[in-house]
């Protein structure tokens, strides 16, 4: 007996008392807010519900199993698609863990090129972001605005790696040598394509006087403050008990960057700050992508000053083999800390590779933090929380 | 022409002009919100169909849903299910029938004009009740709820800024109100000068009249009935085919239903000054269809730029603000009746 | 710890001390650095209490996991020396600091045949799904954690994914396509039992 | 409409219906994976869809005309697009987007992937891709409008199906 049956069959009983059976609303799998598919069966009474479980594994594609039976070299292919908004930054922490396995440094300028398509993935998952959110919250404008310039990232990304958010760009020991460059000499050709730090700086301006535009249209809109402001509040040791990291960890705040706490590539070398929010509410969680977008296009700014010329590649052999040995490797990937913990026993492919995503991490909080709050703020909450399903099931 | 004299003639034209005319509005409307909607968000909205600027977007909308399968869910009550788009239908068409477009031109100039439009427009809420709670579906039950719960605390607030207006007209005839606002106020020169209501002190009733109107509507900042990202449609969840086109129809021909009462009310209707017997028989549908192509626009805009409210949020501004402005609103315009 | 190969210098490297002393300070059983990752042994029966006393210094919770070393390998390359292998799971619980870069992987080692542990679930909320993702992929059981239904696999899926023995049916149907360096055929022995 | 089912649908309306139907495919929101966020990108300013009259309003299967699967379709989630292809009115158009709802893709070997979405629903238009550019779903898209054109409703509506055939 579904309980709106209960429902219809309460009628008789309205004059004695006022039943008010609880509803088990099944939201999703397929769901305009959930980001794909996710499953949530929550209980409610009316509006508010009273528990929820959310049921995830409609994306579960078997990637820790995938990646037993692939070569490394096969496995940064796939690894993209983990968390496909950010896909560049997915591979950053593999790599990373390997080289350091296999003993390898990248040169300067691959670590700077890494460094400068991190933070446009970050750039553009975050714009993903910025126009999902409202649209949850019912504003689709912003949502086109966002997709715009998301556009102008995709393109940069593009423009170097060949794709438009799988990149596939790093290499043990360096990244792919681009094509594209000005002159015929093979030396050359093998670098970024020309003109290319001009129009990153043309875009990251660009992108200062948009986020003016988006904040002006979205984050000062009263609506968005009504429906964001002290709504689904995470406490700072909640967040660190549950694993929470990225933006939903700092909007808490606690001021947590891998950036800073423990730095990679050549982020040492860069100044940004790191946004820290207070409340941890809906709307702290928001402003924190928003502020990051432009730490990032500072860094971005700072890494095409800083860039050195030279090679992209280092000497690595053509069978890639990793020694033995156990490594985890993490980085400050858009939703908050990645990392992959290789288990190599010195073949080709890893004998176990532990994926640590970071959107499933998130996801883990959402049972308790949904308790007692009200339909419409649960696609605010889960909105805020920016997950994506890949990262969330891999 | 004595075969147009005849009731039931005169009747059967009037329907069917009218249902052309409002239908055909929807339809304008409805690609001026794909377009008018592409172009604030930077695209370009429908273009291919019929062959330029997508013109024929909403023909070719409305022809496909003719043709689609016509689904009940099983759990559904079927006759209820089935009446529901009727009565929304209805009630957005019926109240197109007192709305005067010329001195002459009105279906029926009912005194009590006013008091039919706000009874018929509200029957709306029924027939969303009637879905939400036939289609069997608990987002369909959720949304028909919040739909009812939406509509009632919004209907107060119109009914009051309206009843500002009958206070300052003396009247509720809707015929009536607009030759109020077309009484010569002052002359300047040998210019007789007529001002609608909304210079004339009802600009807070408009106000209200319009944040109601939207509301009433169910479009954003108030959707929540059919919030797609909450509720996947809302009452509508189960609807497809002929009887979605019905509901969908039938929202944007009260949207320009509720833009015409408005323009009646408080932006002097079909008058113009300078307009006068004849002409203004003539002209007064053309100037009718642009106040209300402002006020329709100015929806779309709302529609385009605003998220959406959360339910309690809806109510508190319903009654916390809006029905005490309204009742303040309401004093003020009677001792200003009263006093000058 | 058997075959991970010893990288320690002789003298310590302000890691390794710190990981030696935190090891200590813990009671564990002994810590392994290896490229930069600090691995805490912990004895199986101290799992909880140890986790939960790390906590202090190591805020942040962030992943739970486990190895299966198994000398069935169904897909994929085994281990290096199989014959040296004890068969047995690892479980993996990373804990890290917010306030610096420190933070450590506990590794507990649990026997084929009872391959079962204590839960973390009801003291660190987070730990409730990777508990659960441990229990559907390697099958085993986290004694208090009420709530170990399937995470990610449809209702009637059988196996565990994760398991070396466990194979690919889709690579026995098809090997793959591409002549590319990745593996030899699949050996025609094995066996698709789930 | 046993009409037309029996004798035809006269030309000058077989040609309304095909067009209307060709100028108004209302897209279902649904999303799966990384192709999700393509479409969403194909729904935005650069390439807006909405120029050939794909309408992205709908948030339920009800009043949709076109579903694009896009992404990787899992076992667990095979059923539920089964259901949501069920719900959909007719005429309905499937266009299989990106290489993992064709194939499997990637994921080819996987113990929890579907190796095609065609094995649960009828695909009309398959767009190759992982994932798909956003021009190459315009392609798909134009691919179906043409398909659409030279349909005939009446071998439609007795169930031929013609992708079948």
């Amino acid at each position: 007996m579904t309980s709106l049956d209960m429902i219809h069959r309460s009628e008789a009983a309205v004059s004695v008392e006022l039943q008010t059976p609880d509803m088990t609303l099944n939201i999703g799998p397929q769901h305009p807010s959930t980001h794909g598919v996710l499953r949530l069966v929550a209980k409610v009474d009316g509006e508010r519900i009273q528990d929820v479980e959310p049921v995830i594994g409609y994306m579960h594609r078997g990637y820790e199993k995938l990646s037993e039976v692939r070569t490394y070299a096969q496995i940064t292919a796939l690894v993209n698609r983990i968390d496909w908004v950010s896909g560049f930054a997915n591979e950053v922490p593999f790599i990373i863990g390997l080289e350091k396995l296999m003993g390898v440094e990248a040169p300067e300028r691959a670590q700077w090129i890494r460094v400068i398509l991190s933070e446009l993935a970050r750039i553009s998952s975050h714009l993903v972001f910025m126009a999902s959110y409202p649209l949850e919250l019912g504003g689709t404008t912003p949502l086109m605005f966002a997709l715009r310039e998301r556009e102008y990232i995709l393109e940069l990304i593009e423009e170097v790696t060949g794709g438009r958010f799988h990149p596939n760009f790093n290499r043990v020991g360096g990244v792919k040598p681009a094509y594209g460059g000005g002159s015929t000499t093979k030396k050359q050709s093998m670098d970024l394509p020309q003109g290319f730090f001009q129009r990153t700086s043309d875009a990251m301006d660009r992108m200062d006087t948009i986020l003016d535009q988006l904040s002006e249209l979205a984050t000062g809109n009263e609506i968005i403050k009504m429906r964001t402001v002290d709504v689904g509040v995470i406490p700072g040791d909640k967040a660190l008990e549950y694993g929470l990291t990225g933006p939903n960890l700092r909007a808490s705040g606690v001021g947590y960057d891998l950036r800073k706490a423990d730095p990679y590539l050549t982020y040492d070398q860069v100044e940004f700050d790191v946004p820290v929010g207070r409340d941890g509410d809906c709307y702290d969680r928001y402003m924190m992508r928003f502020l990051e977008i432009r730490e990032s296009s500072k860094i971005v700014r700072q890494a095409i000053d800083k860039i050195p010329s030279g090679p992209l590649q280092a000497k690595v052999p053509r069978v890639l083999k990793a020694p033995a040995g156990q490594v985890y490797s993490r980085a400050e990937n858009p939703k908050g800390e990645f990392g992959y913990f290789i288990v190599s026993e010195g073949g080709k492919m890893p004998y176990r590779l532990k994926i640590r995503s970071t959107s499933f991490s998130n996801l883990t909080i959402l049972p308790w933090v949904l308790q007692g709050q009200l339909i419409p703020d649960l696609v605010a909450i889960m909105g805020s929380l920016d997950f994506v399903l890949g990262d969330v099931d891999r | 022409m004595e075969f147009f004299d005849g009731f039931w003639i005169q009747l059967v034209l009037k329907v069917a002009v009218g249902l052309l005319v409002i239908l055909t509005g929807a339809l304008v409307v409805i690609y001026a919100e794909v377009k008018i909607g592409g172009h604030m968000q930077t695209r370009i909205g429908p273009y291919y169909a019929g062959g330029r600027w997508g013109w024929a977007q909403p023909l070719a909308d409305a022809a496909k849903f003719l043709q689609k399968e016509d689904l009940a869910p099983d759990g559904a009550d079927r006759k209820v299910y089935g009446f529901a788009p009727y009565v929304v239908m209805m009630s957005a068409l019926a109240v197109f029938a007192v709305i005067p477009m010329g001195p002459d031109l009105v279906g029926a100039d009912l005194d009590v004009g006013v008091y039919f439009v706000l009874a018929i427009s509200s029957i709306s809420v029924l027939g969303v009740l009637m879905a939400g709670w036939s289609s069997g579906n608990k987002y369909s039950l959720i949304g028909g709820l919040r739909a009812a719960a939406q509509l009632i605390a919004y209907e107060l607030p119109l009914v009051l800024a309206v009843v500002a207006v009958v206070i300052q007209a003396s009247t509720m005839s809707l015929n009536g109100i607009v030759e109020a606002q077309n009484e010569t106020l002052f002359t300047i020169g040998s210019f007789d000068v007529a001002l609608p209501y909304i210079f004339r002190g009802q600009i807070v009733s408009f106000a209200i009249f319009m944040i109601a109107a939207v509301a009433e509507l169910s479009r954003i900042p108030f959707d929540m009935p059919i919030a797609e990202s909450e509720l996947t449609m809302g009452y509508l969840t189960e609807y497809s085919g002929i009887r979605f086109t019905m509901f969908f129809l039938g929202e944007y021909a009260s949207m320009i239903g509720l833009s015409a009462i408005a323009a009646t009310m408080f932006l002097g209707g079909y008058s113009v000054p300078g307009l006068e017997g004849v002409s203004a028989n003539l002209g007064g549908p053309i100037v009718l269809l642009l106040k209300v192509s402002v006020l329709v626009f100015v929806i779309l805009w709302i529609r385009w730029t605003w998220p959406r409210l959360r339910e309690d949020q809806l109510q508190h501004l319903a009654w916390r603000w809006l029905i005490p402005l309204a009742l303040v609103n309401i004093a003020v315009i009677a001792v200003f009746k009263v006093a000058f | 710890m058997s075959d991970a190969p010893d990288t320690t210098a002789v003298e310590p490297n302000p890691l390794e001390k710190w990981a030696i002393s935190l090891a200590d300070r813990l009671q564990a059983e002994g810590a392994i650095v290896e490229f930069d990752t600090v691995r805490i042994a912990v004895a199986r029966d101290q799992w909880v209490e140890t986790i939960i006393a790390a906590r202090e210094e190591l805020e942040l919770f962030s992943w739970l996991s486990a190895i299966d070393w198994s000398k069935d390998v169904a897909v994929g390359e085994g281990v290096a020396e199989p014959d040296e292998l004890v068969e047995r799971f690892e479980v993996l619980c990373r804990l890290s600091s917010v306030q610096s870069d420190a933070g450590a992987i506990f590794v507990t080692t649990l026997s084929k045949d009872d391959p079962s542990i204590g839960s973390l679930a009801p003291h660190i909320g987070g730990a409730e799904w990777h508990e659960r993702e441990a229990h559907e992929m390697f099958g085993i059981d986290f004694i208090g954690n009420t709530n170990l239904i399937p995470l990610y696999l449809p209702d009637d899926f059988e196996g565990n994914p994760l398991l070396k023995s466990y194979p690919l049916i889709s690579r026995e149907v098809k090997p793959w396509p591409g002549d590319v360096d990745v593996e030899a055929m699949p050996a025609k022995d094995e066996d698709g039992d789930a | 409409m046993g009409v037309i089912e029996k004798f035809g649908a006269p030309k000058p309306l077989n040609w309304l219906f095909n067009w209307s139907r060709k100028y108004s495919l209302w897209y279902f929101q649904f999303g799966l994976a990384c192709c999700a966020i393509e479409v969403m990108a194909v729904s935005g300013p650069r390439y807006d869809f909405m120029r050939f009259g794909i309408v992205p309003l709908p948030a339920s299967p009800r009043q949709s005309d076109l579903m694009v699967v896009a992404g990787t379709v899992t076992d667990k989630m095979a059923p539920a697009i089964k259901r949501l292809y069920d719900q959909m009115p007719d005429p309905k158009y499937v266009i299989s987007m990106g290489s993992c709802s064709n194939t499997g893709g990637p994921y080819w070997d996987s113990y929890s992937v579907t190796k095609g979405v065609d094995q649960i629903i009828p695909v009309d238009i398959y767009v190759p891709g992982c994932p798909p550019r956003p021009e190459a779903l315009l392609e798909g898209i134009i691919m179906l409008q043409d398909r659409v054109t030279g349909e005939n409703m009446q071998k439609k509506w007795i169930g031929i199906d013609e992708r079948r055939a």
